[in-house]
C-alpha cells in the first residue's frame, strides 16, 4: 500500500469521523448540562431528517425554508421531551435515566415510522458527486460539507459557551445547587440544552440523510456517536471533535488492515473495542473532567 | 374488500382471546395464506409492496370466482423480524386453519423451519431464507420458488462471461456485500466459479446497515475491477451509486442483487442511474398483463389494498410472482385432489407446476419433488432512465455447480 | 382482608424468616403452583406453547438479570449475549452427543465464564460506563456469531438443536416441553427467593446501595459482584439453552441480538428492580404487548372507520412499547411489582388502615 | 415560643413557625420563627444538624432540590408571602443564599462565576461595573480572575461565592457557614467585608454559623436553634453575656456534657 492511499484513507476517515462528531455534539450538549446520557439522540436525528423531508418533499418547500422550520420545531420537541419525561427523573439512579432515554428512542422511532413509513427517502442538498482530487487524493465533497458543518457548530458552540447565556449553561453543568442559589433556572437551562441538541440532530440528520438516505438506519449512528462522545470525554465539545477524527481514522485505516485478517466487517469491532478500552483505561476520555463517575 | 376486512375482523376477534379460535376454525370454505411479515423493522423497504401485491392478486382472483369456486383469504401480521413473534404468529395462524405460510424474513423463516417441517405445513420461502431449501428431497415442506441467491450470483457471473467474450481470464469481479448472512451467502459459489472460470474475485464487505461504504469504494477505485456485483439492500445501493460517481467507477458495470427498486432509483436519481444493471427474478415495470388487469379491475373498482403508486415498484411484481405461483399451486391442488386443500395436496400442487410464467411475469418454472426452486432463472436488466430493459433472456447458468452447493449444504440439515 | 395478619405469630427466627410469613401469600403461591402444574390440561396448546412457555423461560432469564441489576445494582446491556453463549454451547454439546442434562450444565457454566468477563468491567466502572461497556461487549459477541460459521452453524447462521431429552427420554410433546420450562422457572424462582434470606443476598444489596460503605463494613464488593455476575450468567445461559431447546428448536444470532438485551432490561424495569413477582409481570407485559396493542389499534381503527395503513399499524406497537417504558418510569419507577405491593400493603391492614402513612 | 414583637414593615424577612418535611416523612424543622430587620445582621447559631441550613434552604427555596418542602408556617419577604415562589424568582426578588461548602463553579474562572450570577436582564455595562465593585471588595479575586476557580484557595473560593451572590443584587444575603475550614485571619477578613457591605449598601444579612464567637461579634441579634426549634433569641450582647451560651457555644464553661444541653433545651422550651 502506498502513501497516497494511506493518506486518502486517513483524510477520508477523519472527514467521516467529523460526521460522527456532529452526532456526538448532540450527546455532549445534554450530558454537559444534566449528566443524562441521551440514548434517544439517534431517534432525534432520524426525526429531524424526517421533519425536514415532511416540509420539503410533502409540502414542497425549498430546503432553505424546510431546514430552518425543522430546526424550530425540533428545538421545541427537545425542550418538550426534557420537560415531560426527563425532569421527573432528576436525581434518580442512572439505570432509570438510561432506560427512560431508551424508551424515548423506541417511542420516537415507532412514531416517526408510523407517520412516514419505513421506505428510504433521500435529501438532496445539491452537493455534487463528481470526483474531487486534491493532488492524487480523492476527497468526498459531501463529507467535506458535513465536516465543515461539524467544525462550524464547534465554533458556534465555543462562542456560545462564552456568551452570558452559555456561561449560565456551563454553571448548571458545574453545580446544580449553586446555580439555583444564584437564580439560574436549572430546568430552563437543561431544557435549552435539549433544544440545542435537537437542533444539532437536524443538522446531523440532513447531512447523514444526504449521504445514506433517510430511514431507520439513521438511528444506528448512536453507537458510534456514543463511542466518540465517551472517547472525547462526554462533556467536552472539543473532545467530541478530536475523538471523532481519531475514531474515523482508526476505523478507516484500521479496518483496511483488519478486514484482510478477520474476513471483513471489522469496523464495528473497532468501534466496540475503542469504547471498551476507553472506559477501562480512561473513563473520563481525552478531554473529560477527571471527577467523572468511576469506581 | 374481503381480505382487508378479514384482517380487521380477525384482529377484533383475537382480542376476545380464546373464542376467536373456534370462530376461525369454522370458516373452512376458503383457502388461507398466512403472511407473517416484518412490517416494522428490517424489511420495511419491501414488505408493504409485497403484501399489497398478494392482497390485490387475491382480490382479482376472488373477483374471477376464486380457486375452483373457493375464495382466497390473505392474513397479514407483523412480527417485527423477531423470531419469537414469528413463532407466535405461526402457532396462532396454524390453529386458525392456515397451513401455507410466508415469513419473508431470513431469521424468522429459519426460526419457524423446524415447526413447519414437524407439522408438515407449507412454507413459501421465495427470495429469502436458506438457499439449500430448493432441495425438495430434504426440505419437503419448503417452497423457495424462484431462483436462489446462489443461482442469481452464478447468473451474474455468466452474464459477465458473456460480456467478456466468453473468456474470463484476467477479468476482475468485485463482490460488495452486506457483512451478514444475506450478503455472505453467495461467497462460496463465487469462489468456486472463480476457480472454475479463472477470474479474479475481490471481496468488499460492507458493515451493517450498509450506509458506510467510503473505504469500500476507495479500494474499488484502486483495484479497478471490471464489474462489481453488489449484494446490498435498499439504501445501500443509493450510497454505492454516490460513491461510484465520486470514485469514477462506471455505474454500468454495477450489477445489483434483485433488491433494488424504483424507490432506490428515485433516490439515486433517474438520470444518474442510467446504465445500472440488476439481476432480477421477475419482469419489471407495469407493462404486464397481470398488472394491467389489477389496475383495471381491482383499482378501477376502488378495491386496491394500498396506494396505487406503490404498484410501480419491482417489489410489487415480486409479490405478484410469489403469489401467482402459490395460487397456481392451490389451483392445481383443487384440480387434482378437490376441496378442501390440505398441506399434502398443496405440496402436490406445487410439485406439479409445469412451465408456469404468469403471463410473462417471470421465467417459466417447473417445480418437481426434488427441485422446489423451479428452475431458478434470472436475467440482467438495465435502467435506461425510464424503465428496465432486459439485457438477456431468462437464464440459469452453472446449475450443476449450484446443485452441488445446495446438496452439500442441505445434507447438513437433518429432520429431527 | 385477604392478607389477614391476625393470629400470625412467629415464635422463632426460623418461622419468622420463612419464605412466606403471611398465610395468604403462602396460599397464593400454592395455588399458582398447582395452576402451573395443571396448565396443560386447562389451556389450549396455542397459549401453552406460544405464550406461556416462552413467558416462563423469559421470566427465568429476567430473574437472572434482576439478580445482577436489581439486587447488585450493576447495569447490564449485554445479557442476551450471555444467553447466546449458553444456548450455543449447550446445543453444540448436545450435538456432540452429550446428554441434555449435562449440555445445559455446560451451557450454564460457559455463560458463567464469559459472563464473569462482564464482572471485570464492573470492577473498573459502574453506572453509565458499565452500561456502555456491556453494550459494546454485546456488539462484539454479535460480531463473533455472525462471523464464525462453525459456531453459528454454517453459511445460513442457523444451528439446529437436537431433540430435547431428559433422563434418556425424548421430550417432544407440548406438555412435556412446557413442564421443562415450568420446572426451570420454578427452580430459579426458589433460588431467588432463598437468596433474599442469605448473607449473599444482603451483601449484594449492600454493594448496590453503596459499594464504598459496603467495603468499609468488610463486604468484599468485587467478590460479590463476581458472584452476582457468575450466578446471573449461569441462569442466563441455561435459560438461553432451554429457550432454544424447547421453543426455537434452532439457534440464530437474531435471537440474542442487542435489541433482545434491551428487551430483557425493559422487562426488569417494567416489572420492578429487584422484584421477583415483578419479573413475572414484566416479562408477561413486554412479551404480550405488541400483539395486544396491534389488535387494539386495528379494532379501534375499525370502530372509528379509520383506514390505517398496514405499515402504520405495524409501527404502532413499537411506539407503544417505548411509551410504556416511558410512562412506567414517570408514574411508578419501581414497576409492576411495586404496584402490586402497594395494593397488598393496603389490603394487609384493611379495614384498619390507620397504619397508612 | 417567642412571638415576633415588631411589625412586618420593619422586617425584610420574617419566618412564622415554619415546619420542613423531607421526602414527605422526615420532619427536619419543627416550628421556627425568625426575623431579620431591614438593613440588619442576624445570626442563626446552633450545632451540627440543628436545622440551620434547612432553615436557609426553606427561605431560598433550595429545599425543592432535596425533595423537601415547607409543610406549615409562613415565610414573608418584604411583607410578601414567598412560599410558592420558584427559587430563581426569589433570587430576582432579592434573596441570595450562599450555600454551604463554597460551591463555586469549579471549571470556570472567577470572572465567569460572577457573570453567571448576573441576571440576564442586567446590561453589559452594569455587569462590568458590578464586577468592578466586587473586585474592589475582594482584591484577591481580581488578581486571580482568569485562573480556574477549582484551583483557588478555600478563602478565595469563599470570597468568590460571596461575590457571586452579590452579583444577583440581593437585598437579603444569607450565608451558610462562611467560616468553615478557614484560618482565623481569613475568617476575620471575610467577616470584615460582610460587615462593610452591610454598612455601605444597607444589605440585610442572615448568617448561619457554628463559630458563634466570631458571628456574635458582627451581628446585632442571634437565634439559637436546637433539634429544629428556636430555643433562645436575643441581642448579640445579651447572648454573649448569657452563661449557658458561653458554656456551650463560646467555649467558656467546663464540665457540662451534651446531656445537659438537651436537658437545658427542654427546660427552655417549657419556659418559653
Amino acid at each position: 500500500m502506498d502513501l497516497v492511499f494511506l493518506a486518502e484513507l486517513t483524510v477520508n476517515g477523519a472527514l467521516t469521523g467529523l460526521l460522527y462528531s456532529l452526532f456526538a455534539i448532540g450527546l455532549v450538549l445534554i450530558y454537559k448540562s444534566s449528566s443524562v446520557p441521551n440514548l434517544a439522540q439517534g431517534a432525534l436525528t432520524m426525526l429531524g431528517a424526517y421533519v425536514v423531508l415532511a416540509f420539503s418533499h410533502n409540502m414542497g418547500l425549498p430546503l432553505w425554508v424546510a431546514i430552518p422550520l425543522a430546526v424550530v420545531i425540533m428545538f421545541f420537541v427537545g425542550i418538550g421531551i426534557e420537560k415531560v419525561a426527563l425532569r421527573r427523573l432528576a436525581g434518580r439512579p442512572v439505570i432509570m435515566i438510561l432506560m427512560m432515554t431508551m424508551g424515548i428512542d423506541i417511542f420516537l422511532r415507532g412514531t416517526t415510522l408510523a407517520i412516514w413509513g419505513g421506505s428510504s427517502r433521500s435529501v438532496d442538498l445539491g452537493v455534487s458527486y463528481e470526483p474531487l482530487f486534491v493532488g492524487d487524493m480523492l476527497l468526498s465533497r459531501i463529507h467535506i460539507v458535513g465536516a465543515s458543518v461539524a467544525l462550524a457548530l464547534f465554533v458556534a458552540f465555543f462562542l456560545f459557551f462564552r456568551s452570558r447565556l452559555g456561561i449560565r449553561l456551563r454553571a448548571i453543568s458545574d453545580d446544580y445547587m449553586a446555580s439555583w442559589s444564584v437564580g439560574i433556572s436549572v430546568e430552563r437551562g437543561v431544557g435549552l440544552s435539549w433544544g440545542l441538541a435537537s437542533i444539532v440532530a437536524v443538522a446531523t440528520g440532513v447531512i447523514w440523510g444526504e449521504i445514506q438516505g433517510v430511514d431507520q438506519s439513521l438511528s444506528i449512528l448512536l453507537l458510534k456517536g456514543l463511542t466518540v462522545a465517551v472517547l472525547g470525554g462526554l462533556d467536552s465539545i472539543i473532545g467530541a471533535i478530536v475523538a471523532g477524527i481519531i475514531l474515523g481514522i482508526l476505523e478507516s485505516v484500521g479496518s483496511f488492515y483488519l478486514d484482510e485478517i478477520v474476513g471483513g466487517g471489522s469496523r464495528d469491532l473497532i468501534v466496540a473495542a475503542v469504547l471498551i478500552l476507553t472506559v477501562m483505561i480512561r473513563p473520563h476520555g481525552l478531554f473529560g473532567r477527571h471527577d467523572i463517575e468511576r469506581v | 374488500m374481503k381480505t382487508k376486512t378479514y384482517v380487521k375482523r380477525l384482529a377484533a376477534a383475537a382480542v376476545m382471546g380464546l373464542t376467536s379460535l373456534s370462530a376461525a376454525n369454522a370458516a373452512e370454505d376458503t383457502i388461507k395464506f398466512g403472511m407473517c411479515y416484518d412490517l416494522s423493522k428490517s424489511y420495511t423497504f419491501v414488505t408493504p409492496q409485497i403484501t399489497q401485491a398478494a392482497q390485490d392478486l387475491a382480490t382479482l382472483t376472488n373477483m374471477k370466482g376464486g380457486i375452483g369456486g373457493h375464495e382466497i383469504e390473505i392474513i397479514v401480521q407483523d412480527h417485527g423480524n423477531e423470531p419469537q413473534r414469528g413463532i407466535e404468529c405461526y402457532e396462532k395462524l396454524k390453529r386458525e386453519g392456515v397451513f401455507v405460510f410466508d415469513m419473508l424474513s431470513t431469521p424468522v423463516s429459519i426460526a419457524v423451519l423446524p415447526r413447519i417441517m414437524k407439522d408438515k405445513n407449507i412454507l413459501i420461502q421465495s427470495l429469502v431464507g436458506r438457499g439449500d431449501a430448493a432441495d425438495g428431497s430434504v426440505f419437503s415442506q419448503i417452497f423457495p420458488v424462484g431462483p436462489t441467491y446462489w443461482g442469481q450470483a452464478a447468473n451474474d457471473i455468466a452474464y459477465i462471461k458473456e460480456q467478456s467474450g466468453g473468456d474470463m481470464k484476467g477479468v476482475k469481479v468485485g463482490f460488495a456485500y452486506l457483512d451478514y448472512p444475506f450478503g455472505q451467502e453467495p461467497i462460496e459459489i463465487l469462489k468456486t466459479l472463480a476457480e472454475k472460470e479463472g477470474f479474479e474475485l475481490l471481496l468488499y464487505p460492507v458493515p451493517l446497515p450498509g450506509s458506510d461504504q467510503a473505504s469500500v469504494w476507495t479500494k474499488v477505485r484502486r483495484d479497478k475491477p471490471d464489474y462489481v456485483v453488489a449484494w446490498l439492500l435498499a439504501g445501500g445501493h443509493v450510497v454505492a451509486a454516490k460513491e461510484m460517481k465520486r470514485n469514477g467507477f462506471p455505474i454500468s458495470n454495477y450489477i445489483s442483487v434483485n433488491w433494488l427498486n424504483e424507490v432506490d432509483i428515485a433516490n439515486i436519481g433517474a438520470e444518474a442511474a442510467i446504465g445500472l444493471k440488476r439481476g432480477t427474478n421477475v419482469a419489471g415495470g407495469q407493462d404486464l398483463p397481470i398488472i394491467q388487469e389489477i389496475l383495471a379491475d381491482v383499482y378501477g373498482a376502488g378495491k386496491g389494498a394500498g396506494p396505487v403508486e406503490k404498484i410501480n415498484d419491482v417489489y410489487y411484481n415480486t409479490g405478484l410472482a410469489i403469489y401467482s405461483a402459490a395460487f397456481e399451486a392451490a389451483r392445481l391442488a383443487v384440480e387434482q385432489n378437490g376441496f378442501p386443500v390440505t398441506p399434502d395436496s398443496m405440496k402436490a400442487g406445487y410439485e406439479s407446476i409445469v412451465d408456469f410464467d404468469a403471463n410473462g411475469l417471470f421465467a417459466p418454472i417447473t417445480v418437481t419433488a426434488d427441485d422446489h426452486g423451479g428452475g431458478g432463472k434470472t436475467r440482467i436488466e438495465m435502467w435506461d432512465g425510464k424503465t428496465w430493459v432486459p439485457q438477456q433472456d431468462w437464464t440459469a447458468a452453472y446449475t450443476d455447480v449450484i446443485w452441488d452447493v445446495v446438496k452439500e449444504s442441505s445434507s447438513k440439515f437433518t429432520v429431527e | 382482608m385477604f392478607y389477614g395478619l391476625s393470629g400470625v405469630r412467629h415464635n422463632s427466627y426460623v418461622s419468622d424468616s420463612k419464605l412466606f410469613p403471611v398465610p395468604a401469600d403462602r396460599n397464593a403461591v400454592v395455588f399458582f403452583l398447582l395452576l402451573g402444574l395443571a396448565a396443560p390440561y386447562l389451556v389450549s396448546s396455542l397459549y401453552l406453547n406460544s405464550y406461556i412457555l416462552p413467558w416462563l423461560i423469559w421470566t427465568a432469564a429476567v430473574l437472572g438479570l434482576n439478580l445482577v441489576t436489581g439486587w447488585a445494582g450493576q447495569l447490564h446491556l449485554g445479557y442476551a449475549a450471555v444467553m447466546a453463549v449458553g444456548a450455543y454451547s449447550a446445543v453444540h454439546a448436545a450435538k456432540f452427543g452429550i446428554p441434555w442434562e449435562f449440555a445445559l450444565l455446560i451451557g450454564g457454566l460457559a455463560s458463567s465464564v464469559i459472563g464473569s468477563l462482564f464482572a471485570f468491567a464492573a470492577l473498573r466502572t459502574k453506572g453509565l460506563y458499565l452500561a456502555l461497556t456491556t453494550l459494546a461487549m454485546q456488539f462484539v459477541m454479535d460480531w463473533v456469531l455472525t462471523h464464525s460459521p462453525t459456531i453459528a452453524g454454517g453459511s445460513h447462521a442457523s444451528l439446529q438443536s437436537p431433540t430435547f431429552a431428559l433422563l434418556g427420554q425424548d421430550i417432544t410433546s407440548d406438555a412435556g416441553l412446557y413442564y421443562v420450562a415450568f420446572g426451570w422457572c420454578v427452580l430459579v424462582t426458589i433460588f431467588m427467593l432463598n437468596l433474599r434470606r442469605t448473607g449473599l443476598g444482603r451483601a449484594l444489596v449492600a454493594v448496590r446501595e453503596k459499594d464504598f460503605a459496603a467495603a468499609i463494613l468488610g463486604v468484599n464488593s468485587f467478590y460479590y459482584k463476581l458472584v452476582a455476575f457468575a450466578a446471573s450468567s449461569f441462569i442466563a445461559g441455561v435459560s438461553g439453552a432451554i429457550l432454544v431447546a424447547t421453543f426455537y428448536f434452532l439457534a440464530a444470532p437474531e435471537q440474542f441480538a442487542v435489541n433482545v438485551s434491551i428487551q430483557v432490561l425493559a422487562m426488569v424495569i417494567v416489572g420492578g428492580l429487584g422484584s421477583i413477582l415483578g419479573s413475572y409481570l414484566g416479562a408477561a407485559l413486554i412479551l404480550l404487548m405488541p400483539g395486544v396493542v396491534n389488535q387494539l389499534f386495528s379494532l379501534g381503527a375499525n370502530l372509528l372507520g379509520l383506514d390505517l395503513g398496514i405499515e402504520t399499524l405495524a409501527h404502532i406497537p413499537n411506539a407503544a412499547y417505548g411509551a410504556l417504558i416511558v410512562i412506567f418510569l414517570m408514574v411508578e419507577p419501581l414497576g409492576l411489582g411495586k404496584l402490586y405491593a402497594n395494593v397488598r400493603d393496603y389490603l394487609m391492614v384493611w379495614p384498619f388502615d390507620q397504619l397508612k402513612k | 415560643m417567642a412571638q415576633p414583637k415588631t411589625t412586618a414593615t420593619d422586617q425584610i424577612l420574617s419566618l412564622n413557625s415554619i415546619e420542613v418535611l423531607y421526602e414527605s416523612v422526615l420532619l427536619a424543622i419543627k416550628g421556627v420563627s425568625i426575623e431579620v430587620p431591614r438593613g440588619g445582621m442576624v445570626a442563626l447559631l446552633g450545632s451540627n444538624g440543628a436545622g440551620k441550613s434547612t432553615t436557609l434552604k426553606a427561605i431560598s427555596g433550595l429545599l425543592k432540590a432535596e425533595r423537601g418542602k415547607v409543610s406549615r408556617g409562613e415565610i414573608r419577604f418584604d411583607g410578601k408571602l414567598i412560599g410558592n415562589i420558584l427559587p430563581q424568582d426569589r433570587v430576582a426578588m432579592g434573596i441570595c443564599h450562599v450555600i454551604e461548602g463554597r460551591r463555586v463553579f469549579e471549571h470556570m474562572t472567577p470572572d465567569e462565576n460572577l457573570e453567571a450570577a448576573a441576571p440576564m436582564s442586567m446590561s453589559r455595562q452594569k455587569v462590568n461595573s458590578e464586577k468592578a465593585r466586587i473586585y474592589e471588595y475582594f482584591p484577591r479575586l481580581a488578581e486571580r480572575k482568569a485562573s480556574q476557580s477549582g484551583y483557588l484557595s478555600g478563602g478565595e473560593q469563599q470570597m468568590l461565592a460571596i461575590g457571586r451572590a452579590l452579583m444577583t443584587q440581593p437585598r437579603l444575603l444569607m450565608l451558610d457557614e462562611p467560616s468553615l475550614g478557614l484560618a482565623p485571619f481569613l475568617v476575620a477578613e471575610i467577616f470584615g467585608i460582610i460587615q462593610r457591605i452591610n454598612k455601605e449598601d444597607g444589605l440585610s444579612v442572615l448568617l448561619v454559623e457554628q463559630n458563634a464567637l466570631a458571628a456574635l461579634e458582627i451581628v446585632s441579634h442571634g437565634y439559637l436553634i436546637e433539634n429544629g426549634r428556636v430555643v433562645m433569641h436575643d441581642s448579640a450582647e445579651a447572648l454573649k453575656a448569657n452563661s449557658d451560651i458561653q458554656e456551650f457555644y463560646l467555649g467558656g464553661g467546663e464540665g457540662k456534657n451534651f446531656h445537659d444541653i438537651k436537658h437545658y433545651s427542654r427546660r427552655k422550651r417549657w419556659l418559653s
